[in-house]
């Protein structure tokens, strides 16, 4: 996919956040300032607790910065936006819904045609691996298959942007594996704007147009590396590329990690 | 945790149920008896004065003598109690869902509510006679006003315990504030709810019959009033006693209503074959 | 409720009859059976009415009622309808029955009580806030005696009897035609009535009344009311075995057969004064009701005491 | 999810707290002065009788000429009420923990409380007298019986809405049952607990005023069952604001030991400086 | 450190577990064998939904088989045990309580000595990188530092028998491979018998003795996999030994995984 001059779908710019507790002040986010184009596939790697979560949770409109600005498709997000699809770090799911009635929240919220809805949503069970789980309540399924629902429910509308919050941090390394594919496949299908957290280096080098690596607290941008490789990527192969090998480096390094996990 | 038996992955048979029913409600009706075989025991050796305390026979008889007498006055209790009950019940959700979208309104509103149940309606029951007249609308009004306040107080909780991440969840999906509240909130707060209702249920009665005592000529409250007021304790007794029926059939199918509505909730999830122990 | 007088309905024998609607000051006992007696002697319908008789709950309720038009005729007690008038609600007294107060301390005969004296010490239940509570002070100092010489205890009307069944309290404030009867019939024992008529403390107690809007409307029909009634309980005094009889079936909660007598034998030593002996049921005189304002000015139930002719319509009362 | 204004940084000074407080306090204000006008055009104006309702000015001049009186009254029916929620507070709270201890407890506790429940106290009340004799105890007998209930029902819903995993942990810790539920159940299930008391505590109130109509020559109740007896209205209204202001205070007590207790829950969290909204 | 011949300190014999749902039933493990000796460090991988987290709480009791049995410490299984400390796939905190006063739970459930409890509390606080957060709220921390808080308290006593269900997670690569690292030390300090289930393959080989692989749903064992690296292990250098080569890429040839992940 060729990305064109357009003007960014989302823009965070000089963005910071501080969260007032009872007792103490944290400044999670400072001076962060990050251009995304639309059909960009972004990823976010950065330690635990540097404000990733407090990033999306500030495009999509639930959360107002302290200082800065957020812009989304074009326009100011100064409340909750939804031409997004998220997914929580947490499942999320409504304790008294069956798996399939959970992702047709979704469909239920937005008032989408009752037919399509249920197709799509057929189709996303089966692409997660959850067939035979349709009616199970959430505290009937695994927390790998928990996750699955949430991101089946994020997909569910097709949205002009993507926010996920570590969407397969519960799943086994072939599920993994599989689901990295789809979402490939999906983002590529449809030129969906993707802002992706995660903790799998790899994950992030092989999804994405470009990897931001944050700082830890205060979350800051150490860097953004531009992943050189083609949009159309076969998962086995690509792990052998050069350029695979330069991102996965560079974002290693600059996280200070030894590698075991990539 | 809970100790339970550990079960056999095969479905139970229908025999198997009827031990499982049975085991599970014997001792309510244990307690029934050896309730009944106290009463019985303490008036039949004269431990307690006829006037305090009737026979049980005495007490069934008074009923016995007057099946239709008791029919029309518990049909009259019961039809006040249920439509103060439904009235109470739209009221308070309606009231509860205005108060929780906005803390403003919240704010106005509370106080007129706290008003309105802390003045005791026992005390002010004569006045709605007073103003209402002696027809079915002020004993209605005493249930609605007394079952009310427990509605109300039971469903702003529930509604603001829901877990903020899932209302921002929904807000992610655009959804109404009555889409929000119908598929997310309302459920939601159900346990909350549900718990309001059991007070709610009996205190429509306690209602009803209180609206009878100031102001009515029918309904149980009358029966007890007249027979307090000849000291004919077994009628009293009798009246009482159908009284308590009909709270605890209200009861008992608020419950049911709360299992039907909300078999997923932790409260009442029924036990997995490998079951938590 | 009311039936505003409009309503007519038509006797057997062809006559046209007005419906009119009386409220007792409770639900039905002895007290009442004249009224019953005469619905079925035909009394109230040789005078043209139609007459359905209706529970009360105290008299305080039925004076309200009928101010408020809820019922055209209430049967109340007249410290409940000064206090009424006195408070604004549109009602007037059409002649008082029971012109010697039931107004009573009763105890069981094994308490020794003869006179007022024997009182001292005593614990008496009450209900706050009634006639005969607030009277009761210018009872004991009628007789030399000061509140701070018994004990009352507030007590539920409905529990009064029970209390001094049960010797939680030594004698209870009632209408001697009203609990004196049951309690001796639950407890067997014979029970002594010390009454305020007896001990220099007379008032009117119950009557008929109705609302100031209802006799401008309709003076003629409660003008007859008055005479029905007058001529039932002249005929009821007569024969006070039918009369009680008469009240079978008025409720499934009547109290016994026995109790419902001497509930109206003990009526119907009331009806008079020195003033009306002789005359017919339901006359007053002026001076008696006087003599009652001032008793219930005096004891504070009457802020604003006013003439008679403002609580009570002299010109319905019943021709000898 | 509501809108609430964005929020600077900066810690808010004593001025802007003031503001603060006026701007979320003004509401209930205004509308206490909305309803003590419209009382006042009613009654000044002449729309109804006197008898049926009287003046602001009438009630607290009542008030005002009698405030020794009214005070001595005033709190005997607050001791009352305050010793019978204490009371339906730790006994519904022991019946709660019972039932929620076993099964079969629950099972042959439950119909037993329901029908302490069901049975209307009002009715029952003068019974107590002739049981229990005059004095302090019928009256906070009534108090209990009528506070018990919610206490119970909303207790036990609150216990077993514990999340199972998070007793699982504490079995995992061998936790006895005393220190699970002093440390897990009991601190979950306060959030119900708290809506159980608001309701309980204004029927304590309620309790102790029908109990002091049965039976008793002090307290508020007395004193409305006598301004009811002389139709003094003015002395009527005055006994029941004075004793809904008690309701109201009482109220707000169990609020105020809510938040109090409980400022981690959803319901009252502070706002964080970044708002969700 | 030597694994002498004794009693194994964690028995599973011929298991099988089935749940009953509304509609549904779903046979999770099917004759599962398996044997822990005392102070080994065995980690569980395998398909989400495999059945991993049953396994975890049939060992402690909190599940109980419907078929075979469960030893622990020569012990039978036959109740919630408290002789393990559990980390849960879900943190599962109390929201009233601060981080401190979460992990300190433990010890308060234990009365262990208050002294000791809050000194140990500080270590692991340290350790785990919560420093200045002991004060926090569950609300008020991250996805991974509620992650970290929950690992403080299954440590916190010491126990003899660890399960550990995914506690790594929600963490970014480089605290991972820190808390692998303290795991790690932990357990060959302490002889502590531990029980690890992981998506990481990389985790699994660093941190074991031997990785049972299981199959998808019903989980039964596919393979036992024996890890040839000494007791004492650098985490980068380990990474390059054949040993370590030779047991990741047997276990993700059963996992049928490419490998990106590890
Ligand atoms: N509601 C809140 N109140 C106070 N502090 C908060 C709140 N939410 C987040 N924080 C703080 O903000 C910082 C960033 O949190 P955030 O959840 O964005 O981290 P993260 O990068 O997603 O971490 P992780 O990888 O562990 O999920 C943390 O230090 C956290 O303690
Ligand atoms: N309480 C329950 N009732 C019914 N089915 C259940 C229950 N708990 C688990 N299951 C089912 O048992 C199977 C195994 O679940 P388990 O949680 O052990 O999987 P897992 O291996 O831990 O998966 P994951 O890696 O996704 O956490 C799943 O298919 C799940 O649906
Ligand atoms: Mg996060
Ligand atoms: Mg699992």
């Amino acid at each position: 996919m060729t990305v064109t001059q357009q003007a960014p779908a989302v823009e965070i710019d000089k963005v910071a956040v501080r969260f007032r507790g009872k007792k103490r002040e944290v400044l999670a986010l400072e001076d962060v300032t990050v251009d995304v184009r639309p059909g960009e596939f972004v990823s976010i790697v950065g330690p635990s607790g540097c404000g990733k979560s407090t990033l999306l949770k500030l495009v999509s409109g639930l959360l107002k910065p302290s200082a800065g600005a957020v812009r989304l498709l074009g326009g100011s997000v100064d409340g909750p936006r939804h031409d997004v699809g998220f997914v929580f770090q947490r499942a999320a799911l409504l304790e008294w819904r069956t798996a399939r009635r959970n992702i047709l929240l979704q469909a239920e919220m937005r008032g989408m045609p009752e037919r399509e809805a249920a197709q799509r949503a057929g189709e996303l069970i089966e692409m997660t691996g959850l067939t035979g789980f349709e009616d199970a309540l959430p505290h009937e399924l695994s927390g790998g298959m928990q996750q699955r629902v949430a991101l089946c429910r994020a997909l569910l509308h097709r949205p002009p942007v993507l926010l996920m919050d570590e969407p397969f941090g519960a799943l086994d390394a072939l599920t993994r594996e599989q689901m990295n594919v789809e979402l490939h496949r999906i983002w590529r299908e449809t030129g969906t704007t993707v802002l992706l957290v995660t903790h799998s280096i790899a994950e992030a080098v092989y999804l994405s147009n470009r990897v931001v690596v944050m700082t830890p607290r205060p979350g800051t941008i150490a860097e953004v590396i531009d992943v050189d490789l083609a949009d159309e990527r076969d998962y086995a192969a690509t792990m052998s590329l050069p350029g695979f090998a330069t991102a996965t480096g560079r974002v290693r390094e600059l996280l200070g990690a030894a590698g075991g996990h990539e | 945790m809970v100790e339970t038996a550990v079960r056999t992955a095969a479905r139970p048979v229908a025999r198997e149920r009827l031990v499982a029913l049975a085991e599970r409600s014997w001792r309510p009706f244990a307690l029934l008896a050896a309730g009944y075989a106290i009463w019985w025991a303490v008036t039949q050796f004269g431990l307690v004065a006829a006037y305090k305390l009737p026979s049980p026979g005495a007490t069934f008889q008074a009923i016995w003598n007057e099946v239709g007498y008791f029919a029309h006055h518990t049909w009259v209790t019961t039809f006040e109690t249920l439509l103060g009950f439904a009235v109470a019940l739209v009221l308070g959700v309606l009231a509860a869902v205005v108060m929780v979208t906005s803390a403003e309104i919240e704010k106005t509103l509370y106080p007129l509510l706290l008003f309105a149940q802390v003045v005791p309606k026992v005390a002010i029951a004569p006045l709605f006679v007073v103003w209402l007249g002696f027809g079915l609308t002020p004993r209605v009004v005493v249930a609605v006003l007394i079952a009310f306040f427990p509605v109300v107080v039971s469903m702003v909780t529930g509604l603001k315990s829901v877990d903020p991440e899932m209302l921002q969840l929904a807000s992610t999906m655009g959804a109404s504030k009555v889409k929000t509240f119908v598929k997310i909130r309302f459920p939601a707060s159900l346990p909350h709810l549900f718990s309001g209702l059991k007070v709610a249920v009996t205190l429509a009665v306690t209602g009803a019959v209180v609206g009878e005592f100031v102001g009515g000529n029918e309904g149980l409250g009358s029966v007890i009033l007249q027979a307090n007021g000849n000291l004919d304790t077994p009628m009293l007794f009798a009246g009482l006693v159908v009284l308590s029926l009909l709270g605890v059939v209200l009861f008992v199918a608020v419950e049911f209503a709360e299992q039907l509505l909300m078999p997923w909730h932790a409260s009442r999830r029924g036990e997995t074959v490998t079951v938590t122990y | 409720g009311g039936s505003g007088g409009d309503e007519k309905t038509t006797s057997a024998s062809g006559k046209e009859l007005g419906k009119v609607t009386l409220m007792l000051n409770w639900y039905p006992y002895g007290e009442h059976a004249p009224f019953y007696y005469g619905k079925k002697q035909g009394i109230f319908e040789k005078h043209g009415i139609d007459l359905t008789i209706q529970a009360g709950q105290g008299s305080q309720k039925t004076v309200q009622a009928t101010g408020a038009g809820q019922t055209d005729f209430g049967w109340a007690d007249t410290p409940a309808l000064l206090s009424g008038v006195s408070q604004g609600v549109p009602v007037k007294s059409l002649g008082v029955f029971m012109q010697t107060t039931p107004a009573s301390v009763q105890f069981f005969k094994d308490e020794n009580i003869t006179k007022p004296a024997d009182l001292k010490g005593k614990m008496i239940a009450s209900t706050a806030g009634d006639a005969l509570t607030k009277t009761f002070p210018v009872f004991l100092k009628a007789n030399g005696m000061s509140e701070a010489d018994v004990k009352l205890q507030n007590t539920d009307p409905a529990g009064k009897i029970a209390a001094v069944i049960s010797g939680q309290t030594d004698a209870l404030l009632g209408y001697a035609s009203d609990q004196g009867p049951t309690m001796q019939d639950k407890a067997k024992k014979p029970v002594g009535y010390l009454r305020y008529s007896d001990f220099g403390l007379n008032y009117y107690s119950n009557g008929l009344l109705t609302s100031t809007d209802y006799l401008a409307d309709h003076a003629d029909l409660a003008k007859r009311m008055v005479a029905a009634s007058s001529e039932a309980w002249a005929a009821a005094e007569k024969a006070p075995q039918e009369a009680v009889d008469a009240m079978q079936g008025a409720s499934p909660q009547l109290p016994p057969a026995a109790v419902l007598l001497d509930q109206f034998k003990t009526t119907a030593t009331l009806l008079h004064t020195d003033a009306t002996e002789g005359q017919p049921p339901g006359v007053n005189t002026e001076a008696d009701w006087q003599k009652t304002i001032d008793t219930f000015a005096q004891a504070g139930m009457v802020t604003n005491p006013k003439a008679p002719s403002e609580y009570w319509d002299a010109s319905v009362a019943p021709k000898g």
